[in-house]
């Protein structure tokens, strides 16, 4: 393990956490797993029963902030590297990547003067 | 573990996405299948710059704008259905071509 | 076990996840695990990536790909008829043509590493792969990265101005309903 | 020591520290319940009754609703803990030692957090109810927006170590913490921590107002596990917090995991005290405030550390 | 064996997680409850052991207490807990395995059963409504959907949700729901019918009060209510009049701070509530002070349910008129308050911060006034200032409160719409207390 580093490790890590509660929790029901009812199986909102599933073509109201998070989000792939060589390169990192900032906040600047933030 | 085998790999994740853009009615779906296949881009690219090309940065370049055009198709595509849904209330690539004609 | 079996294991682990759940993409019913499926395939190539020694993309690409596919699940939803898959459907048009077309890429493009010669220069696997990939992106990239700056400023205002609902220009103009209320409660500070 | 022998050590040690940390979480909410709405409990009740709660959950029926998607919302809370773990692997613990310490460790860590989004939406969406679903698509709409401002603010403590890796980040604070070269980053962090894990008044997707939010229809153990869970990921992100931004291990005479517990319970009791004191943010007031301010204010807070490093 | 055994005895030392539903005049009762450490309220019955029905429930809302108690995982049970011995009434229909009295330590009683729960000394109770699968969900289509196209067929007995208009220009699914009658934020008895577009109320109804069509003896009627209704009739002491206001108020507040996750803040305001005096004024004036740092008003309810003083005018809608501008209340009227120099509070925001602000401010004026009544009563006149707003022989302020509802509420988001409807402190009991005669049956 130590050979695939130390994200071998933390894969370890993860593969550990997810099981264990897994495992807990197919135990507890494998011990005392009591069948449910049908009006146990009904959602609880105040005790009148729900005349339609709740799954629906959910009106996700913030749709317009979540498209730019797509584009802004990209801009955390290109910060990491910089963020390691910013010391070592000096002014002209900081130079270079105060524009692309910049040009990325025009978009925010542009989504917040639009009133696409809010929805409500 | 070698080159081979990845571009394998890449080639089947590129054969699902086709399958997923060519088949899907669903505009959304077919957007899947396109990041599918810049999934597979990715593999391949890491694979060559990994194995073939001795680790040149201008490969993980490469990697970093397939998945800003993995971002920005996505961001406009979804606009666009947003815009097709609002006028046809339709999301279905059938329903597109009628409102082109 | 030693270690490149290890590698070698995962590899394939990893390259089997990221082909069966890339499958299961387009054979979920609900959309939530058709976007999450395809996750996990993304999850997979992260994993391949790191096996190939490019720690930092893969890793990158995991991030990345939380939140456009929760994006990609919030919008499918949106939109799909049925998005749970509480009736079960099959939504696929051109079925043959397509099926035939993903096997001759796949066959087309597995088939060619085979016969073409590659070049082998493998990666040394440089300590500081981050920090190459900074120095390139300041400097000889510069002018790809500003573009990329450039194109993702489009985006962003391309996006707002396609699904914006309350620009400068008004607001909805068929189908809506306005609020019964006066607009300046509905609006937040 | 051979390599599995060591991975084994990591893997057990990470899990004793999220529990205990899990447990404390639990207590100190309790004492500090009490201690703002009255009506004092003893240090024993304190300290006996989360372990009773446990226990009672785990003897109770665990329910489902009808057309739930079983696969999802068994998976929900597993993924979410195994998120946490994977954050608290990452924080060093003394010096130059973490349980994971990739070269990377800094994107791993944002990777697990940005995950926790599709762990708290597959939770909320599962159970096909409505108060759930309320809240999945509530913390959809805090965790893109949180995103960002999170990850830059993490960002600026990056800077001085020229390097992604956690144990770099922090032995490079021996001088001067993080906390006085980057001053936003601190409360930036904490603000958008708290939304990571739900809690205190950016708590929307468990919200009382929607009568537990995504944990609304959870029973037995499948609620016990989605509590420990969050909790541990509070515990991850304080942890962080501590090693990111108030040195780590560094620290005056006293030995280096001292320290890092000392600071992980100080921005611990912070969060818990926050939960008890403020009020719940309104969902549309936090996305705007994440984009319209935090983010510049992360910007801003990026390059007054790049100026300060120059 | 041994095992589980200690495992059941340790589990039993946990507070009781209860549901619990208050009925007529059990809404303090319940209430109070909070206090107590060996119990916890839970938000729903999903997290309870016990579920517990305190004063009289009607027949009408008998199925919804038994989905309550359907709703809870094994092992359960519930507790009756009647608080009016002369004539506990009620519906017949509900069971309950164990039942307390008004001289009982209910609490005890709570503890008692859940540690025999727990520990296996008592069954966990059956199911009331029917097991019964109310349409076995089989995918008939070429592709297993049910029926005929593409979302034909009721999955589990239940259709799928509709589409509908929607103000920004997108057609998508408008979900009916209703909310109620015990969902645990808001009263007891309180039905809400919404359609929700997203997180945002498209459309809001409130169902029929179900405690009203029975004259209500004053006996069952909470405590809390009795001055006021008494007052309608006879002279009381304006002490004991402004005590039970400010009592009142500080009981909405407790509850409405849960509802903005504020649960200890809460929790000191009830045990504040429960035995208030007028030399508390301090105490009142220190919660003020906590309550504004913890920015409530600012970034949780400014700007929230705007009222219009114009929608409100000659509503006698008591402090949510005042907190939008109107001086009305009917205590300018009587010659012992304006023997005192009373003066109405007033505000003019009219949202819900401005509700909640108004409603402390109205507590600090009646114990101001409390303390300095002295032995003055009130001129009986057929009309009062509750704490909700104008009190008269045949109307209550929620009657006349109810159908803004629908107008208030459209357009908010979920948790700004509980919000504004919390503010509005919607009393069912206090109505059904002073329905008009011809509305009236015999109980």
């Amino acid at each position: 393990m130590t050979l695939l580093g130390p994200l071998g490790v933390a894969l370890a890590v993860f593969v550990a956490a997810l099981v264990a509660p897994l495992l807990l929790r197919g135990f507890i029901d494998n011990l005392a797993r009591a069948p449910t009812t049908v009006p146990q199986r009904m959602p609880f909102v105040g005790g009148v029963a729900p005349e339609v599933h709740a799954w629906n073509r959910y009106h996700a109201r913030y749709y317009t902030m979540a498209l730019v998070f797509l584009a802004f989000d990209m801009e955390m792939v290109f910060m990491y590297p910089w963020a390691v060589v910013f010391v070592r390169e000096g002014v002209s990192a900081f130079v270079e990547m105060a524009m692309f900032i910049t040009v990325l906040l025009l978009g925010v600047l542009y989504m917040w003067r639009e009133r696409a933030l809010a929805w409500a | 573990m070698n080159l081979q085998a990845v571009l394998v790999v890449a080639a089947a994740l590129f054969a699902i996405g086709v399958y997923g853009a060519l088949s899907q009615q669903s505009l959304v779906m077919l957007i899947m299948g396109l990041e599918m296949m810049i999934n597979a881009g990715i593999l391949a690219a890491v694979g060559f710059w990994s194995l073939a090309a001795g680790g040149n940065p201008q490969g993980e370049m490469l990697v970093i704008m397939f998945m800003t055009v993995m971002a920005v198709e996505m961001a406009l595509g979804f606009s666009l259905i947003t815009n097709v849904y609002r006028i046809r209330r339709a999301d279905i690539t059938e329903k597109l071509r009628r409102l082109r004609e | 076990m030693n270690a490149p079996s290890w590698t070698t294991v995962l590899f394939w682990f990893f390259a089997a996840g990221g082909v069966i759940t890339g499958y299961r993409v387009f054979r979920a019913d609900s959309m939530v695990r058709a976007a999450f499926f395809l996750l996990a395939s993304f999850a997979a190539t992260g994993g391949l990536l790191v096996l190939l020694g490019a720690e930092f993309l893969g890793m990158v690409l995991i991030l990345m790909m939380a939140g456009e596919m929760l994006v990609m699940a919030i919008i499918m939803v949106m939109y799909m008829m049925n998005p749970a898959g509480l009736n079960p459907m099959f939504m696929v048009h051109q079925h043959r043509t397509s099926v035939i077309a993903a096997v001759a890429s796949f066959l087309a493009l597995a088939v060619l590493p085979f016969v073409i010669t590659l070049p082998a220069r493998a990666n040394p696997r440089p300590v500081a792969a981050t920090a190459q990939l900074g120095t390139e992106l300041l400097g000889d990239s510069m002018l790809v990265f500003q573009t990329a700056g450039v194109t993702l400023l489009a985006t962003i205002v391309g996006t707002v101005a396609l699904t914006s609902r309350r620009g400068r220009y008004g607001d909805a103009e068929e189908g809506s309903k306005e609020p019964p209320l006066e607009e300046e409660a509905m609006e937040s500070p | 020591m051979n390599g599995y022998a060591s991975a084994g050590v990591a893997v057990v040690l990470t899990g004793v520290a999220l529990a205990v940390g899990i447990y404390l979480v639990a207590i100190g909410d309790r004492l500090l319940a009490s201690l703002v709405g009255g009506g004092g409990i003893g240090w024993r009740t304190a300290v006996v009754r989360p372990a009773q709660r446990a226990t009672l959950l785990l003897l109770q029926q665990r329910l489902t609703t009808e057309p739930s998607d079983a696969p999802g919302w068994a998976l929900a809370p597993a993924f979410f803990l195994a998120l946490a773990a994977v954050a608290l692997a990452m924080v060093p613990v003394a010096r130059g030692r973490a349980a994971a310490d990739p070269a990377t460790g800094f994107v791993v860590f944002s990777a697990a957090i940005a995950l926790v989004m599709i762990a708290v939406f597959l939770h909320g969406w599962s159970p096909d109810a409505a108060l759930p679903l309320h809240g999945a698509y509530r913390y959809g709409a805090q965790a893109l927006s949180f995103q960002i401002p999170f990850l830059l603010a993490m960002l600026a403590a990056a800077l001085p170590a020229q390097s992604l890796s956690i144990v770099d980040i922090v032995a490079a604070q021996d001088t001067v913490w993080n906390v006085i070269r980057t001053p936003l980053g601190l409360p930036l962090f904490l603000i958008v921590g708290a939304s990571v894990s739900s809690w205190g008044p950016v708590n929307l997707a468990d919200a009382a107002d929607i009568a537990g939010g995504t944990s609304a229809e959870d029973s037995g153990v499948g609620r016990l596990l989605w509590q420990t869970a969050r909790y541990g990921m509070l515990v991850a992100v304080a942890a962080m917090g501590g090693a990111l931004f108030l040195g780590g291990w560094w620290g005056p005479l006293l030995p280096g995991p001292f320290w890092v517990i000392l600071k992980t319970v100080v921005l611990l009791l912070a969060f818990l005290a926050a939960g008890h004191l403020l009020a719940r943010v309104r969902t549309e007031t936090f996305v705007v405030v994440s984009w319209a301010v935090l983010i510049p204010l992360a910007l801003v807070n990026i390059f007054f550390t790049g100026a300060f490093l120059l | 064996m041994g095992l589980s055994a200690a495992l059941r005895a340790f589990a039993a030392g946990a507070e009781a997680p209860i549901f619990a539903i208050a009925g007529l005049g059990a809404r303090d009762a319940v209430q109070d409850l909070r206090l107590r450490r060996e119990l916890r309220l839970v938000d729903s019955p999903r997290s309870a052991s016990i579920l517990l029905v305190a004063g009289v429930v009607p027949e009408a809302l008998a199925e919804a207490v038994a989905r309550a108690h359907d709703a809870m995982p094994r092992p359960r049970a519930s507790v009756r807990w009647h608080l009016d011995e002369a004539a506990p009434g009620g519906a017949e229909s509900l069971r309950a395995s164990v039942s307390a009295s008004a001289t009982d330590d209910v609490v005890a009683v709570v503890r008692r059963t859940f540690v025999e729960l727990i520990n296996g000394a008592r069954d966990s109770e059956p199911a009331i409504l029917p097991d019964v699968d109310p349409a076995p969900w089989r995918g008939v289509g070429p592709f297993g959907q049910g029926g005929s196209g593409m979302t034909g067929g009721r999955p589990f007995g239940r259709p799928m949700a509709e589409m509908g208009d929607d103000r920004d220009g997108l057609r998508l699914d408008v979900l009916p729901l209703t909310v109620g009658p015990f969902f645990t934020r808001l009263p007891a008895g309180l039905t809400l019918e919404l359609r929700l577009a997203g997180d945002l109320v498209d459309e809001a109804s409130l169902f029929p009060n179900p405690f009203a069509g029975a004259a209500v003896p004053a006996s069952r009627l909470r405590p809390a209510l009795r001055p006021f209704i008494r007052a309608l009739s006879e002279p009381v002491p304006i002490r004991e009049l402004e005590l039970a206001r400010a009592r009142a108020h500080l009981r909405w507040l407790a509850d409405a701070l849960v509802a903005q996750q504020l649960e200890s803040l809460g929790r000191r305001t009830l045990a504040l509530a429960a035995h208030m005096m007028p030399d508390d004024l301090a105490r009142v004036q220190a919660l003020g002070r906590a309550l504004r740092r913890t920015q409530v008003y600012r970034w949780s309810l400014a700007d929230v349910g705007r009222l219009d003083g114009s929608r409100l005018e000659h509503l006698g809608a008591g402090p949510v008129a005042r907190a939008a501008g109107l001086t009305e209340d009917a205590r300018t009227d009587d010659p012992a308050y304006r023997a005192l120099g009373f003066e109405p509070v007033v505000q003019s925001a009219g949202d819900t911060a401005a509700r909640w602000k108004q409603r402390l401010l109205e507590t600090m004026q009646a114990l101001d006034l409390a303390a300095r009544a002295g032995e003055l009563r009130t001129e009986p006149s057929g009309r009062i200032e509750g704490p909700r707003g104008l009190l008269t022989l045949d109307s209550a302020p929620s009657d006349r409160l109810a159908p803004l509802v629908p107008a208030l509420l459209a357009g908010l988001e979920w948790s700004d719409a509980l919000a504004a409807l919390i503010s509005l402190d919607l009393d069912l009991e206090e109505s059904a207390a002073v329905q008009p005669a011809a509305e009236r049956t015999v109980a």
